[in-house]
């Protein structure tokens, strides 16, 4: 198990006009060297899947000002300007799913479901162009699962295996991103012996997970 | 009082002990200011917490934010989960009570919150699951914005859900959505039954006695 | 919050013929003494749903000894050889639900979601009965959230709120199933003042929790 | 070598470095012992934990057993989960390897191990996500029970999915299920293809070269 790689390596394994989904809600628990070596690598054409675009310069808002995406699924772009004006100078597409929706989509990807029957959306502007399936006389939407090519993962702590661990409202999708993607690569700030994190703690079991970035090395 | 305060405080009376309550950004959260003494209410914070509350200065956690990205702290008995958690206690219906700005709620008691169209698109963000999960749906508003009413026959915004909110409490009212049509409960201290219903795009039921908000 | 209830008191709540999600595999994880109550008081005519039967004279398996059960919904019976003979003899209804399936079905009920979309089951005698749903061209089973009146949870602490904590294996259903009932009663091993449990470590939050079985007072 | 420890050692060479597999009851267990050495494979029990191994005399701990409610010990780097969880990873493909015990394996490839009509009806557990959902499906059993083949044209008993299995290890033989047929693809020490052949209820394919097992 050779899981640890650096950072310039993990990222050029990510080709441009990749699917990609980054963990992170508003830039909080998104994994931030890989996000700066996606934009120093200046990729193009990507599909983001995440939560929504944080603000400029923030998280995933660094790639938006980067123009580093041809296409973006998420529950919110309201506080990143510049998202909302390359949607609407038709730059990059945007396609808007609530946000519980997004994160069972990922989910059902991950966890083997054909698909997710929910009351949310059911009548309004989200309903088009979708199957709704009826269950006990109540209507449901059928929404797709959601994978990726790349998960992108930023954890509180990893061991050598790759297991993961998750803080607070950093952890928010990681875990299901984890699940729902070809190859994950996960960021860690701490790495840890293998066996320093108690298995009822590890919230994505190190089977899921390709790479861990490796540490920099720290000069003087 | 302004009116922001007066809207927040009269939320605040509707949240029971020991109830799970979300926020909406915006007006919403100013009702956790205002929550009566010997109630225990427990926030949610749909970026995955329960037990949410204010900042403290020099202990902020980068790891520990609400919705917005802000800092916030956890009281003791918090706990903290992911995105399909956060919104299975949403849609399963273990949210007491969902607090939401509005821009329409229409006489069928559907609420319009989220995009207007040809304008800026936010995106519905957790709106159309708290709406549709809640066990009860608060809108917290401004009964008139530039001169039009935000209560209206029928929503020409997009709608948030067709579920039924089960209260909105503007600067002027306080008015229940029922099955009947949308029935004036309450107005505001110094405001006119009459106010009200020149302020209102729809038709109101208004029973024989509307008393004051009790603030 | 007066959650702290005697266990005498707790069990008195449920009336016979209710539906009880009870935790636990194999026994493991299974609250022992709501279930040595439930006996004590004679319980009739209730289903069950949990994963196992278990073994005579363990954790459910007590139940079925003493023919607590109308009705059992469970992916295993095959260890509990009192299960089947009540099966075969016409006294217990059996519904055999494979095990993911089963823990999909109760998260569905507790996460408020239409069903599930399975592709476990498909052509065979599992798919009896019910409805398929095609999804981009693949079949999935669509199979119905399971809830219940009461859900019996067993964690590893408690603390007054309410708040849960499982260990390793017997974590199992517990999570799922104190989402997916009316009212839910826990059984800790150990209960802690509020704090003491740290937030990532909660798996159940309190708000699920309505009544927590206090501990027997010790006396000499 | 007895038969069971053969059929053990067999499969426990197609676990690869870094596998997650998941052994069902029985003689599937065994072949945790033959690991081949230099390999690190990860065990899953479904009713939680990855990196189960075998209990620790003196150290049990009743929270922490296998599926059939067995003491187990859990290896540094061990993790425990829901059982939501436990079988997303095995629906959701995460799983590289199940052995499972059969009944009937058919020309199609289709397994039969969860029920004998008229019998006792132990229950499906886990084997239908089991053989729908991992990578790879391998099953490990006897060849023939009570003078009849386990290997037939169609299975008479249920199925326990209409996946194709995608290797069969038994006491005489490795075979392949392919969309072609049933593949021979190694017959055991000592064997001859025609014995393995007169103790098949269907017809096998059979290559030029058939070699022995390399154990």
């Amino acid at each position: 198990m050779k899981k640890l790689i650096a950072l310039a390596d993990a990222v050029a394994l990510i080709p441009d006009g990749a699917v990609l989904m980054v963990g992170g809600f508003m830039g909080v628990g998104t994994p931030p060297r890989l996000i700066d070596e996606l934009v120093r690598q200046g990729k193009r054409d990507l599909t983001l899947i995440c939560n929504d675009t944080a603000l400029p310069g923030k998280g995933v808002g660094k790639l938006i000002g980067a123009k580093a995406f041809r296409r973006v699924i998420a529950s919110h772009i309201g506080l990143n300007p510049e998202t909302q004006r390359q949607m609407i100078a038709g730059e990059t597409e945007v396609e808007l799913v609530p946000q519980g929706t997004l994160a069972e989509r990922v989910r059902a990807a991950g966890f083997g479901l054909g698909g997710v029957l929910t009351p949310t959306g059911v009548g309004t502007v989200v309903e088009e162009g979708k199957q709704t399936v009826e269950v006990d006389g109540k209507v449901f939407l059928l929404e797709k699962p959601l994978k990726a090519d790349f998960a992108l993962i930023n954890a509180k702590r990893a061991d050598y295996y790759g297991n993961l661990e998750y803080a607070l409202t950093a952890r928010n999708f990681n875990p299901l991103m984890a699940m729902a993607a070809e190859t994950v690569i996960a960021e860690a700030e701490d790495i840890v012996p293998v066996g320093v994190i108690p298995p009822d703690a590890v919230a994505t079991p190190n089977v899921l997970v390709d790479y861990i970035v490796a540490k920099e090395r720290r000069h003087g | 009082m302004d009116e922001k305060t007066l809207i927040a405080k009269r939320v605040a009376l509707e949240l029971a002990d020991g109830n799970l309550v979300n926020l909406g950004i915006g007006l919403p959260t100013l009702v956790a200011r205002y929550i009566p003494a010997g109630r225990h209410v427990f926030f949610q914070s749909e970026n995955g917490i329960i037990g949410m509350s204010g900042p403290i200065a020099g202990a902020e956690n980068p790891d520990l934010t609400d919705a917005g990205g802000n800092p916030i702290s956890a009281l003791p008995g918090a706990a903290a989960f992911d995105s399909a958690m956060s919104f299975g206690l949403i849609r399963g219906g273990h949210l007491d009570i969902t607090v939401l700005g509005g821009l329409q709620v229409d006489e069928e008691g559907r609420l319009a919150n989220w995009m207007v169209p040809g304008k800026m698109v936010p995106g519905m963000g957790g709106a159309m699951d708290l709406v549709s999960g809640a066990k009860r749906v608060i809108v917290a508003m401004q009964h008139v914005a530039k001169g039009e009413s935000k209560i209206v026959k029928r929503c020409t915004l997009p709608l948030t859900s067709v579920r039924r909110v089960d209260l909105v409490v503007t600067d002027l009212a306080v008015i229940e959505p029922t099955d009947k049509g949308l029935v004036l409960k309450e107005t505001a201290p110094g405001v006119t039954v009459e106010q009200v219903l020149a302020s209102t795009a729809c038709e109101l039921i208004v029973p024989a006695d509307v008393p004051a908000m009790a603030l």
